[in-house]
């Protein structure tokens, strides 16, 4: 019953040196009406929003999420390995925890309208479902390229009435994605929410997504304990953004002995490009450093003027420039210890999970899988994962990845060949 | 008033002095420096009372699609800080002028995180005032005590929706000008004019803060309805950076689209000259 | 505690005039020592199977699954509308609860390879991720026109450790794919488990498969009287074998206020064109006759020589030219009332769930809400509808066929156009 | 022994009174019924006790690929049952005819549901035999009891797995002969013969129906093997079919691809009797 390990955090939305509200005066009293609905609707659960949330999640998120046991895996790194089964809420992935919470506080909030930004297209199908859900028109801003290369997303999108934008600057990715959202709120400030896709953000965002993430931990601690009798060891996640890790994290911070492991990806390698303005990674906690962006004070992957890199990584959900301030600070700490797992390592557990337990995670989980790859039982008697979403979305991209290189993972995909 | 190069920079209150203020905006960098010390002059030749230059950053929320490109061009061309603020130095125009940018470039320059570094550097080259329009007031601490201890005017955005509580310690934080955003949204040129701006306007009333009107402003008869509206001055940006994205286009010599520049800085400036007349006699009517 | 409803069927396996065991010599001693698996593990859960069975399902699978209060059709129709949310388990359909089982009765029974046929891919990758949770050898049958034309699916066995073998006879689809398994068994039966897809095939498969999916209808009869207080006025469910209506409706046959609809794919057109060997519908229990298929009697389509006809819906999981002997026996004896529902209705319900909802179905899915549409409140005060399966695996399909229509609840698509 | 036509229909007992018999297989239709008659007289010819003629199901689960095809062509050369009991018909060879088919074709025969309106035509077209690979003993009591009323032999497949009691009761009721599954899986050719063959030849010791192997018999040191190894009687399916594609493939006559079944059963038909040769000496040996 303990766990429920740190306050409230400061009014003012600071973890350590990290976080803050650095966004244009035109939404300073948007992000201050946005903490005001936090601290009654989500703190103090004013109106019972919290018991409807919770409602939403299970009947229309599928939630609780299993805690299973993963048998031949336990078997292959000689320790208990559970898997906390987030791919198995509704749209996919994790992500729709967060969008149903915030897509309920702006109708709580009498909002009229909800936009929101995505790379890869999971948040923003995740919010165009609770949107579809709830009734709240939708915006969805997406860059060019990835409207390109994620066609199902910005399908299933337009299918769930959603309007998707895309964003033609810049590389068209979601960083440009994410500025162009912040454009429209500042313009629609007054009767829009602008549902934020991680634990990024000025204040209160990373603390409410974290908040509205953290029913991962709520739930698997408790599973660990009615399944085991017992704490984890370890607890791994990947992190893009940081609100997978955050929601694992968050109700373990407060047992010390459970070690929190974070997951970057390393894409091709820890290096920096200053002068192509490129990081062919997005390890900004192990590898980034202090700095501004899309509204928190943060680490971040930025060249020595504090122009922001173009972060990269095989899994387009963790392909991001910056990560929470939270986990920033977590780190920071040392509470949370931080890995980074490349490309290659990422496509060869991506093959082994799906073989192995018959679960295909997706390309951002798979960075977690690689970490326990590399260090099986050295990470204890009793670990847990969460597995933040399924890999059907990332099909094609793993035919072409793994096409393109010699994994031993890999099955044959001659069968394509005809 | 020439040889400016050694004497300390204008203040920005300066810019209000004479009647209303004409204040152009451009990129610095767009498409390289030097073009951007070439329009600088031009601008003041054409009767500029204060300039703002945008020192590019990679992530310009606040910018509609006009600015985006000139800052990406910009960036393009390597404008840095360093280079940007080299080329302040350079310049020898006698009009204050202020750089726009976000606030990461500003807290990453030097070898010390924090902001202090890059404002006594802006002060040497000669800036007056500094503009950030990620950086609300509750974050600026840091960045305004620098300004202070280096004599640089720190200009808050006073938005549409600034109200009440918010705006009494808005305006009194602002120093040199209140830079009132005319509407809601990013920047970028309009063919209208927002009631937005004059209710803004109207709220600003009571202050003892002089109040420059931007975002969105294009046209000589904008100027005069704002000016006329009250404001005590009036920024410009992407109607000329528009201008100097056609000369980029059609591969014009930066000394033609100098000319232009100056040409529509003048106009605008009558355009304000225009507004102050006519409130002139109305305010003496009353 | 009643929904108890039917006895244990005959040892024969009939259904009235349907079922039985149509099956080569060579087989009968695999189907008598089948029949007597089931017997033993499923019926007297001899050696725990059952508690371990559900327990896969449970941590494996994600069951429970939802009974969700559907708000919007609940409106739309002026009837409580609730839906059960099999979308949801691993896999994206229904089709889990049977692999699971069967697979988990292959190894109890010993076997150590099993096989499975498979037309759109679903109950072949739910196989195939059953065998992989399980350490199971699993290889799969699938025709090549369908290997061809649902690659996801394909890729997805392939990764989760199957052989994917195509069968290049005949039409290529899930007729073949079955007649192809069936002569694998026929060569292996020794060693080798049949997962059979539905509840089709000889005794005790269409038992069998009938009691692993009822757990759709044990959770739904206590959830809805749990949210609702009541019994359901209707249950809709779609039917292509019929395991997901039998799953959906086995609880509440011995309901007798309780209406029981299994909607068909309507095609194109109830027609038969004879002369080509084409049905362009898949309505057996609508417009079929009796005769005898792939082990059971039961109602099929065929032509006046007995010949089998080569069926077509829009959705490949509903595109059979046979159904579940005893579906076609509660058909007959009017427990249960058959429905079609055609191409068009189909994408269009398809459509208006993705909407209303923020839940894409299943094409196959999509048929039972074309229906609900057309009946509405006519259904009664409270109908459950079962989300027998997620409609990611048909987004391709959905794009084109809307394409070729002008449908009135299709969003425009225009974003996909650069 | 000629003019059959309107005589009673031998039995299939017949075909094993002088002798081991061998009983070759084709798919009625393939390429045509027209064809199918004239290979069932070039059958006979060769030496054929017994001949099996398949009638076509689309559903042919039971036969491996040549089958398969062939059943495919019949069935687009239009092959109906009615159309096949009267190709049937029309046949004159003196040996036992049966036919070899799924239960589906037969129970939709004729104009109310069941087997005995397809029994009765079958008697009548002349058939002495049915064998219908999907019809287990447990199903088959309203087939079997049309067969008797109608004076036709149903003939069950014995499997490798059909041991013990199975093996008793099937024994009990085939009727014609026991066809003996020479190995797991569906027809097929096959160069090798299997362990499985002899084991369940052994198995079949004690009972007094004749036995005839089948499921991959393609060479005549097979047959020989096989009579050596006490069956009966060999069936030959798609060693035969096999001839049949190859002459469709190439566009051949059907004359000339009769002659060459007619050389294959001869052939095949002297292998048995050498294995029937082989067999003696050594029983008498004993
Ligand atoms: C499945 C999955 N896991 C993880 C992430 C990373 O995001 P975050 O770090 O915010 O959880 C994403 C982002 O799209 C995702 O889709
Ligand atoms: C989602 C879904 N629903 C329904 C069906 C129809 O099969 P059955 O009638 O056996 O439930 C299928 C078959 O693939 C399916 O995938």
């Amino acid at each position: 019953m303990s766990g429920d390990a740190r306050e409230t955090p400061a009014d003012d939305g600071k973890f350590g040196r990290f976080g803050g509200q650095y966004v244009p005066e035109a939404l300073m009293p948007a992000v201050e009406e946005l903490t005001d609905a936090y601290q009654r609707y989500v703190l103090d659960n004013e109106d019972g929003f919290i018991d409807e949330f919770r409602e939403h999640l299970r009947t229309f998120g599928g939630r609780p999420t299993p805690l299973q046991r993963a048998d031949r895996s336990s078997e292959r790194y000689d320790t208990e390995v559970y898997l906390k089964r987030e791919d198995s809420v509704h749209g996919g992935a994790h992500k729709l925890n967060n969008a149903l919470g915030q897509v309920l506080l702006a109708k709580y909030m009498g909002k009229e309208r909800v936009i929101a930004e995505t790379g890869a297209g999971q948040h923003g199908t995740a919010t165009a479902m609770a949107a579809a859900h709830l009734d709240m028109p939708c915006e969805i801003y997406m860059g060019r390229t990835d409207v390109n290369r994620q066609r199902p997303n910005v399908f299933r999108m337009r299918l769930d009435g959603a309007e998707v934008n895309p964003v033609d600057v810049g590389s068209g990715t979601l960083k440009e994605a994410i500025n162009e959202t912040l454009r429209d709120w500042a313009t629609n400030v007054e009767d829009t929410h602008y549902v934020i896709g991680s634990v990024v953000g000025p204040h209160p965002f990373p603390s409410m997504v974290r908040d509205f993430q953290a029913v991962i931990s709520e739930e698997a601690r408790s599973q660990v304990q009615e399944a085991a009798d017992r704490l984890p060891d370890a607890v791994v996640a990947c992190a893009g953004g940081g609100s997978n890790t955050m929601g694992s994290f968050h109700h373990f911070v407060g047992d010390e002995d459970v070690d929190l492991y974070a997951v970057e990806a390393g894409g091709s390698g820890l290096e920096r490009h200053e002068d192509e303005g490129v990081a062919p990674h997005s390890a900004s906690l192990s590898t980034g450093d202090e700095g501004v962006l899309h509204g928190a004070r943060t680490k971040l992957l930025q060249d020595r003027h504090g122009q922001i890199l173009e972060s990269h990584s095989v899994s387009a959900g963790l392909d991001y420039a910056g990560v929470g301030p939270e986990l920033a600070d977590l780190v920071e700490s040392g509470r949370v210890t931080p890995a980074t797992v490349g490309d290659d390592e990422a496509l060869e557990a991506f093959h082994r999970l799906s073989r192995l337990e018959g679960i295909i995670p997706a390309l951002e989980t798979s960075h977690a899988f690689g970490f326990l790859e590399r260090e099986g039982a050295e990470l204890g008697d009793l670990v847990v994962v969460t597995v933040s979403g399924r890999g059907d979305k990332d099909l094609e991209t793993v035919i072409e990845e793994t096409e393109q290189r010699d994994l031993d993972a890999a099955p044959d995909l001659e069968v394509f060949e005809r | 008033m020439t040889e400016a190069s050694a004497e300390p920079a204008p203040r920005v209150a300066d810019a209000f002095a004479d009647g209303p203020a004409l204040i152009p905006y451009l990129t610095a960098g767009d498409p390289d420096l030097e073009a951007t010390e070439e329009f600088v002059r031009a601008l003041a030749r054409g009767g500029a009372d204060a300039i703002e230059l945008g020192m590019p950053f990679s992530e310009p929320i606040a910018e509609g699609p006009t600015i985006q490109n000139a800052i990406f061009r910009a960036l393009d061309a390597g404008t840095t800080p360093e280079r940007f603020l080299d080329a302040v130095g350079d310049l020898d125009v006698d009009v204050p002028l202020l750089v726009m940018t976000y606030y990461n470039p500003i807290y990453q320059y030097g070898s010390e995180d924090g902001p202090e570094p890059y404002v006594e550097a802006a002060a040497e080259a000669g800036l007056s005032g500094v503009i950030v329009p990620d950086l609300p007031a509750e974050e600026s601490d840091p960045l305004q005590d620098a300004c202070e201890a280096h004599g640089l005017d720190l200009v808050f955005v006073v938005a549409p929706t600034t109200t009440g509580d918010r705006l009494d310690r808005l305006m009194a934080r602002t120093s040199g000008f209140a830079y009132v955003q005319a509407r809601l949204g990013t920047t970028g040129a309009r063919t209208d004019l927002s009631e937005a701006t004059f209710e803004s306007l109207s709220r600003l009333d009571g202050y003892d803060v002089p109040r420059a009107v931007g975002f969105g402003v294009s046209e000589r008869e904008h100027a005069a309805a704002i000016v006329e509206g009250g404001a005590d001055g009036v920024v410009v940006g992407s109607a000329l950076v528009e201008m100097v994205a056609e000369g980029v286009e059609a591969d014009e010599n930066p000394a033609t689209v100098a000319e232009r520049l100056q040409a529509a800085v003048a106009d605008l400036k009558a355009g304000a000259e225009e507004g102050a007349t006519r409130a002139t006699p109305e305010s003496q009517g009353n």
